[in-house]
């Protein structure tokens, strides 16, 4: 119904080949872009933008990273907590050790650590698929968390055990730390999220995208493709990493202030794979989607009840979240296996060739 | 407006160098190939034309000579008619899906040496025929497909003629002899031949001039205030005056750009993603498309459906007027803006109509409820009239003077009388110089002061001074008891219903009217599926009682209609039947352009009339029928027939 | 070189130094890789009758200790209780069949394993929100199980076994045993068999496959309810259990998803091989091994052996 | 202004030879001792009764079993173990016996993802879909759409595949294989469970392809009737062994062949 198509059309593959092909696509993308940018940071109080925001971009990176090898390579993976784990570490060890280069810079950078460790534990994706190597991949999980908490190295010997996040500056405004402002913590987090989405983008729409589709959905063609598996999983596991990581890493230099190792445990790895879950494997819009109502559905149960003049314990909030997110799981998955994206283009579909049916 | 007109050219080659210079990097042409509208600028045209026409030299076409074309819509075939005129030879066009004997014919009538094929599938049809074209020397293919093992003696692919063309124009001696060449051409050369697909006999090869065409293109171009900035779907036969006028002389005249549709199974896909903003469509199409929104919304969910008939009767009260500038009251202006929103901007836009400024619609009547559809939700379909020999354009419609049984007043520069007979005669600046090699048929339809007769029937409607078409003059009837009979009226009404396909009436010289119709598949079809009624072919669901009883309330409701009109209220249909098999222009039953051959149907189904006046309830018959891929096979069936009863004339004034 | 000997040698030497220790610790990981063995008896329950991956058979260990305990603690008595927590695994069964699983039929195998997620959660929230989220203490007095230890004074020291421990042993045993049995010698255990190879077998045995869902998951309840007691009464009851459970899953790995036999073996070796592992060699490593050794056996294992201990090679075919 | 493919195919030096291959699994015999050969340009046919060991020889041509014995000779390159990929960057494409397209993905990306062994930008342009990855895409999109307009396959461009028809879907294997421009194209039963219609349009490209892009075709049918027609040579194998091999007219009239066939023969 809001499509006006005609008369859209393509004089070249290039502009045949955009991302977002349609007029109307690309505007409603400069109008979120906009929302995104200006408006919350100008109009949205300390809470919708420090407890609702920040998490959900960053959760929202994190699902990009884990859809990137489950979603649109096939590789199911347990262990994404442990790789966000291994970049919020580095980025501390590197801050800490290297405390003049910019934090981040350092954010981003200890996205190459996870990735490096990504890649070692993609290794058995050769050799095995599916469910076996989900549990191979909750190894990692487990050996990780283990160093998080055995190597005291990891957080220099802190007797807290955890990290904590130091103060550091940005042309003379004070980014990390507890003294930096939401909005500009806000700022930087959609800036890294946007350009990294706008990346996984390209990937996904190029010969790399396609090669891990080809994997996902045929691997044994794929390779008479001449698609050659390891290199290509492997990769898939290294750039899943990498956003997971540098999620991580944001996660505790921009948001939490401070993490010890229980911030990266398998609970961590399931809430995400949830996301991907609800929002749509094989869909970037999906990974946000997925993170908005898995991160965002509990504070709504938390503050919406009260509003209504039902005040809830916290603990039956949190029972009743866990009951209502498993309850959605399969309620999706019954409704639309693929997910909320699925929904989101099942809709746009619709608008398009509205007032027709199909 | 003015700047199109300004610097007419006397032929279509000079046409070109002024587009060229005038609109050099404009957009002539574009073509969805390869996934994507390729696009080529009028000085690329230009060139490439030049090229083409220096490669055709090369390969001995001369001036005055002709070249026939063959295939759909794609812009080689098009810079082959440019690239003839250019050396000054006549191109023919050829409808794509001519039978071969009906291409032999053509090609022969028309002594040419050269042909512009589009692919394998002509090259192959035409080398079957090579017997009976002996003057055929060369055909130039544009696509290379399957065509590599044949012998290239005969043969050769346009790119190749393009590219040795270029060759040779980098020789500055060749490029002044052609513009030289184009400098020779004259206004009263003759710069087509079109081969109308008549309803009677062979076809007839029909002369236009450049300079009448270029003329007649320019007035239209003019009333219709087409600039460079339009842009036209080329999606009907290249061959039919139609294309070559609105699309060939219209772009040639104004500048605008042609689109052709990457195969004909796209067009519609096409005309969306193109959304151009001149369009014209046969009633025929326009018929269809509309059956096929309405099959679609059937399937829609209740509230959208709901939605989408109630914002149709509020354009069905208010779009028209809105159009046409007309008074409208507030309350009308708003629900047809919620309804623009939500229901007629959302429908253009997914047909593809979004930018169409200027539509036309003509070939045949169009139903009045079909015509103010589409007025009604904004698309501004106006109506014309016209010949092959007047190419085109007789009368039209301009803007605000709409009215859907009339075809509007005469175009710019016409002349129109009505001859005692009651035919329309015209005389205009783009009618035809004459029928090729048959100066007795040109005598035939000229009279001796220099109009031509259109051989419909026709008279000025006292009102608005339009021009109205009843029917051909020589179809138009009578019944035994003297009510007049006009059978295209009859059929058109029945038309209208889109689960009527085709309809040929009966009645002249006889006591009653009789009708025989085809159901359209897709619409019945669908009505089937939702009412469970199981069919396995189209004659199972033609001979099925509950389609009988549909169409038997579709014939009541015409019935009525003809009752209204005293004079038309004796021709009331009596009896009908629903023909076993759809009528197909690969039978001969239709013109290549979809008409009904009447006289043709008469004899095929002589058993069938009979008994829809002998009183039978039922009839056998058997027809040889052609399959799609030119095997030829009988199919037999027992055909029923319904009686109607007669509907009185209502009298005016109780109603109320 | 010291360090190879810590690793090498050392471990080995006290294992001769102190055999009593040693028997200790392999009667502990024995009885742990026992309860690791009863969770993936469940997950192959249901993965050979349905193919479904049932990731939340962990959480339905838990959710049955609760349920028992909980049921007594608001004054059921205890037989009664454990009659009526019976009674909720048939109807969990019973509900997961229809709301689930029925509407998710013919879907991926990937689709039906999110879904088993979704019921994972769905049990954590609805336990902790009907009896709470405190942890709570199994009523092992109440239902006639034996306490204390029996204490063997031999190799040099003194080996201690817990009652509890001997009868978990004895009734799992019995349980494996009664599998057996009911899959051998009955009709419906024929039937589940059957539909292991192909589910059109099942329909032609007169079994419909909803039927055969609902008894399967019931079966894996009932296993979850006795392995929900045995190992309330070696810890709390709460959902913290739930990381524990996931340890079922090297051992399907090492056992195979279809092989009962192959999760009981599975289920031993992890549980010894992480005992010892911890108490050998952890300290070399700051300790706390025993949460990834289970993972990274598995790992090594398919590596190398992919198939399983009791599968067979696959060939891929195109 | 079409990019033209290959030379006239013209029937010519030996493009592929396989000695005395012999292959089985765990005992089971599926391959034993076959020789034959390929010759550039031609199309050649292997066909046999069920179970003949027809699939199992495409799979060792192209690398995905390794046989016992045996060698394969590719383009005067004898080869000892390859691995498929390698076989695909040496020129040999495939299409299966079921389908076995990327089902996720559009027509269109699945003969892109065809074009991926001749893609080479970097990752770091593959970021930014931008200077050379643009002008890559850009590049084998175009070589892309003249395989679309070679199969006739425009309006299914932006089709899922999962949700063709499919006579449609092994349409698009086809133009998946001929991406990898191909020197030898292996077709496994490239018309099995299609319509007569179908039949004949899939004979139409095999043809074609030969024809236009010059490519050397080894297919397996069933279809008795289509192989007579399409191909210069036929290699008959049944249970494993090699029964014949020539022409059409010389296979059809070997009284091993005609026993083979008894029963089996449509």
């Amino acid at each position: 119904m809001l499509y006006r198509e005609a008369g859209q059309f393509k004089t070249s593959y290039a502009s045949d080949q955009a991302v977002f092909p349609i007029l109307q696509d690309r505007v409603g993308i400069l109008i979120i872009l906009v929302i995104a940018f200006i408006g919350i940071p100008v109009t949205g109080n300390d809470f919708l933008i420090n407890a609702v925001m920040i998490p959900f971009l960053i959760f929202s990176l994190a699902a990009i990273g884990l859809n990137l090898l489950t979603g649109y390579t096939g590789l199911l993976s347990l262990g994404t907590g442990a790789f966000m784990g291994v970049g919020a570490y580095a980025c501390y060890k590197l801050t800490t050790v290297f405390p003049d280069v910019n934090i981040i810079i350092w954010v981003i950078v200890s996205g190459f650590f996870s990735a490096a460790v990504g890649a070692v534990f993609g290794l058995p994706s050769l050799r095995i698929k599916g469910f076996y190597l989900a549990i191979a991949t909750l190894a990692a999980q487990f050996f990780l968390e283990w160093c998080f908490i055995r190597i005291p190295w990891l957080y220099n010997y802190n007797v807290s055990a955890a990290i904590e996040v130091p103060q550091r500056e940005l042309f003379g405004i004070i980014i990390t730390g507890p003294r930096a402002s939401a909005q500009t913590r806000y700022l930087i987090v959609l800036t890294i999220v946007v350009a990294m989405t706008w990346m996984a983008s390209n990937i996904v729409h190029g010969r790399i995208g396609r090669m891990w589709m080809a994997i996902r959905d045929m691997d044994i063609a794929a390779e008479l493709m001449g698609i050659r598996l390891l290199p290509t999983k492997l990769l898939a596991f290294a750039v899943s990493s990498f956003y997971c990581g540098v999620a991580g890493a944001m996660l505790v230099f921009l948001w939490y202030g401070g993490a010890e190792s229980t911030v990266f445990s398998i609970n961590e790895s399931f809430t995400i794979l949830f996301m991907i879950i609800i929002g749509g494997l094989g869909s970037l819009l999906g990974s946000f989607l997925g993170a908005a109502l898995i991160y965002i559905l509990p504070i709504i149960l938390r503050f919406v009840p009260p509003q209504l003049g039902l005040p809830l314990h916290a603990a039956t909030v949190e029972h009743m979240t866990f009951m209502i997110t498993g309850a959605l799981i399969v309620f999706f998955l019954i409704a639309e296996p693929a997910g909320l994206a699925r929904l989101w283009q099942i809709g746009k579909q619709k608008l398009r060739v509205w007032p027709f049916p199909y | 407006m003015a700047p199109n007109v300004a610097g007419l050219a006397e032929t279509f080659p000079k046409l070109l160098v002024r587009n060229a210079h005038l609109y050099g990097s404009r957009p002539a042409m574009r073509h969805k190939d390869l996934g994507i509208w390729q696009t080529w600028t009028w000085s690329q045209v230009l060139n490439l034309v030049r090229a083409y026409a220096a490669g055709l030299h090369r390969l001995g076409v001369k001036r005055g000579e002709t070249i026939a074309i063959v295939g759909g819509n794609r812009p080689k075939l098009y810079w082959s008619v440019m690239a003839a005129q250019m050396l000054g030879a006549i191109p023919v066009p050829v409808y794509a899906d001519a039978v071969a004997d009906e291409l032999a014919y053509v090609l022969a009538h028309a002594e040419v040496r050269f042909a512009a094929v589009e692919d394998q599938e002509q090259v192959d049809k035409i080398l079957s025929v090579t017997k009976s074209v002996p003057k055929l020397e060369m055909m130039f293919y544009d696509e290379t497909r399957g065509l590599r093992d044949y012998d290239h003696s005969q043969l050769r692919s346009m790119d190749d003629v393009i590219e040795e063309g270029r060759k040779a124009l980098a020789d500055t001696a060749v490029a002044d002899w052609l513009d030289k060449e184009i400098a020779a051409g004259k206004g009263s050369d003759p710069s087509i031949i079109l081969y109308t697909s008549g309803t009677t006999g062979a076809s007839k090869g029909v002369i236009l001039t450049n300079e009448r065409s270029i003329r007649a293109a320019a007035d239209t171009v003019a009333f219709d205030k087409l600039t460079e900035n339009d842009v036209a779907l080329a999606y009907l036969p290249l061959a039919w005056v139609g294309d070559h006028y609105l699309n060939y002389a219209q772009g040639m005249v104004s500048g605008f750009c042609t689109a052709c549709p990457e195969s004909p199974d796209t067009a519609m896909a096409d005309l969306r993603e193109i959304g151009p903003s001149f369009y014209f469509a046969p009633p025929r199409t326009l018929e269809l498309l509309l059956t096929r929104v309405m099959i679609r919304m059937e399937d829609a969910g209740f509230i959208k459906r709901k939605l989408f008939h109630y914002f149709v009767g509020v354009a069905r009260r208010y779009g028209e007027r809105i159009l046409n500038g007309q008074p409208v009251p507030l309350i009308g202006r708003l629900l047809y803006g919620v309804g623009n929103l939500l229901v007629y901007g959302p429908l253009k836009n997914v047909l593809g109509f979004s930018r169409v400024r200027v539509a036309y619609t003509a070939g045949e009547a169009v139903g009045p409820d079909l015509f103010s559809f589409y007025r009604s939700i904004g698309l501004n379909l106006k109506q014309l009239y016209g010949q092959t020999e007047a190419f085109l354009y007789v009368t039209a419609q301009p803007d605000g003077e709409i009215y859907s049984d009339t075809v509007g007043p005469a175009c710019p520069n016409v002349d129109i009388r009505i001859s005692d007979n009651g035919e329309v005669q015209f005389k205009s600046p783009g009618m035809f110089s004459g029928y090729f090699k048959d100066d007795a048929k040109t005598a035939e339809v000229m009279t001796p002061d220099g109009y031509v007769k259109t051989g419909d029937a026709g008279f000025f409607d006292e009102k608005t001074g339009h021009l109205k078409i009843i029917d051909r003059t020589k179809d138009v009837g009578k019944l035994n008891d003297g009510t007049i009979f006009p059978p295209k009226y009859i059929e058109n009404k029945l038309k209208f219903y889109p689960n009527i396909r085709e309809a040929v009436a009966l009645g002249d010289k006889r006591d009653f009217v009789t009708v025989m119709l085809n159901i359209d598949l897709t619409a019945v079809g669908s009505w089937a599926e939702r009412n469970n009624v199981v069919y396995g072919s189209y004659q199972e669901l033609a001979g099925h009682p509950l389609v009988y009883d549909m169409v038997e309330k579709h014939v009541a409701e015409v019935n009525r209609s003809l009752a209204e009109d005293k004079v038309m209220a004796g021709a009331q249909i009596r009896r009908f039947l629903i023909l076993h098999k759809e009528l197909d222009a690969d039978d001969g039953e239709l013109t290549r352009t979809q008409k009904v051959r009447r006289s043709f149907i008469a004899e095929r189904y002589a058993p069938l009339i009979k008994a829809l006046y002998d009183g039978s309830t039922d009839a056998d018959i058997s027809t040889e029928v052609t399959f799609e891929d030119g095997r030829k096979g009988t199919i037999s069936a027992r055909v029923k027939i319904r009686d109607m009863k007669n509907e009185p004339t209502p009298v005016l004034g109780k109603a109320a | 070189m010291g360090l190879l000997y810590q690793i090498f040698i050392d471990p080995f030497v006290q294992m001769g130094t102190a055999p009593d220790l040693f028997v200790q610790t392999l009667w502990e990981g024995l009885v742990g890789g026992m309860l690791y063995a009863l969770i993936a008896l469940g997950f192959v329950l249901i993965f050979k009758a349905s193919g479904v991956f049932n990731f939340a058979q962990g959480i339905m260990v838990v959710f049955a200790a609760l349920t028992l305990v909980g049921l007594y603690n608001v004054g059921v008595p205890a037989f009664l209780a454990l009659g009526l927590s019976i009674a909720v695994m048939f109807v969990l069964a019973f509900t997961v069949e229809r709301v689930v699983l029925r509407p998710l039929v013919n879907q991926p195998d990937i689709i039906l394993f999110m879904a088993t997620f979704g019921i994972t959660y769905f049990l954590i929230g609805f336990g902790e929100f009907v009896f709470g989220g405190d942890p709570k203490v199994m009523i092992t007095d109440q239902l006639y199980l034996p306490k204390g230890t029996i204490t063997y004074k031999a190799l040099g020291g003194v080996v201690s076994l817990q009652k509890l421990d001997i009868a978990a042993a004895i009734i799992a045993s019995i349980m494996v045993a009664g599998l057996a049995v009911f899959f051998s010698k009955t009709r419906i255990g024929r039937a589940l068999r059957a539909v292991a190879d192909s589910h059109s077998a099942a329909l032609s045995v007169g079994i419909s496959l909803e039927q055969i869902w609902v008894i399967v998951w019931f079966a894996a309840g009932l296993v979850a309810l006795v392995t929900g007691i045995f190992w309330g009464a070696r810890s709390d009851v709460s959902f913290a259990l739930d990381v524990i459970a996931l340890k079922a899953l090297p051992v399907l790995i090492l056992g195979g998803f279809t092989s009962i036999p192959g999760a009981i073996v599975g289920g031993l070796i992890i549980g010894i091989g992480e005992k010892l592992g911890e108490f050998y060699w952890g300290p070399l490593i700051g300790g706390g091994t025993d949460a990834w050794f289970a993972y990274v056996i598995a790992l090594v294992f398919l590596l190398f052996r992919p198939q399983g201990l009791f599968g067979e090679r696959i060939i891929e075919r195109v | 202004m079409r990019a033209t493919g290959g030379p006239e195919a013209a029937v010519g030096d030996v493009l592929l030879s396989v000695e005395n291959v012999s292959l089985s699994f765990g005992g089971v015999k599926a391959v034993s001792d076959v020789s034959f050969d390929i010759r550039k340009g031609e199309i050649r046919a292997i066909i046999g009764p069920n179970g003949a060991g027809k699939t199992s020889m495409l799979n060792v041509i192209n690398g995905f079993y390794h046989p016992q014995h045996g060698r394969i000779t590719f383009k005067g390159e004898t080869r000892a173990r390859m691995r498929p990929h390698e076989a695909a960057y040496g020129g040999i494409a495939r299409t299966f016996q079921n389908v076995a397209l990327f089902r996720g993905m559009t027509a269109l990306d699945n003969i892109m993802a065809g074009r991926t062994l001749k893609m080479h930008t970097s990752f770091f342009w593959q970021l930014f879909r931008y200077g050379p990855a643009m002008r890559e895409e850009v590049d084998h999109r175009h070589r892309v759409e003249e395989i679309i307009d070679f199969l006739k396959i425009q309006e299914i461009r932006r089709v899922p595949v999962g949700r063709l028809p499919y006579g449609l879907q092994k349409r698009v294997e086809l133009g998946r294989a001929l991406a990898m421009e191909p020197e030898l194209l292996l077709l496994d039963e490239p018309m099995a469970g299609m319509n007569l219609e179908e039949k004949e349009d899939m004979s139409r490209f095999v043809l074609d392809v030969n024809d236009h892009y010059g490519t050397t075709i080894a297919l397996i049918e069933h279809d008795m009737g289509v192989v007579m027609d399409l191909s210069d040579r036929v290699v008959v194998l049944d249970h494993g062994i090699k029964i014949a091999d020539g022409t059409p007219d010389e296979v059809k009239r070997n009284q091993a062949v005609i026993d083979a066939y008894l029963g089996v023969a449509h």
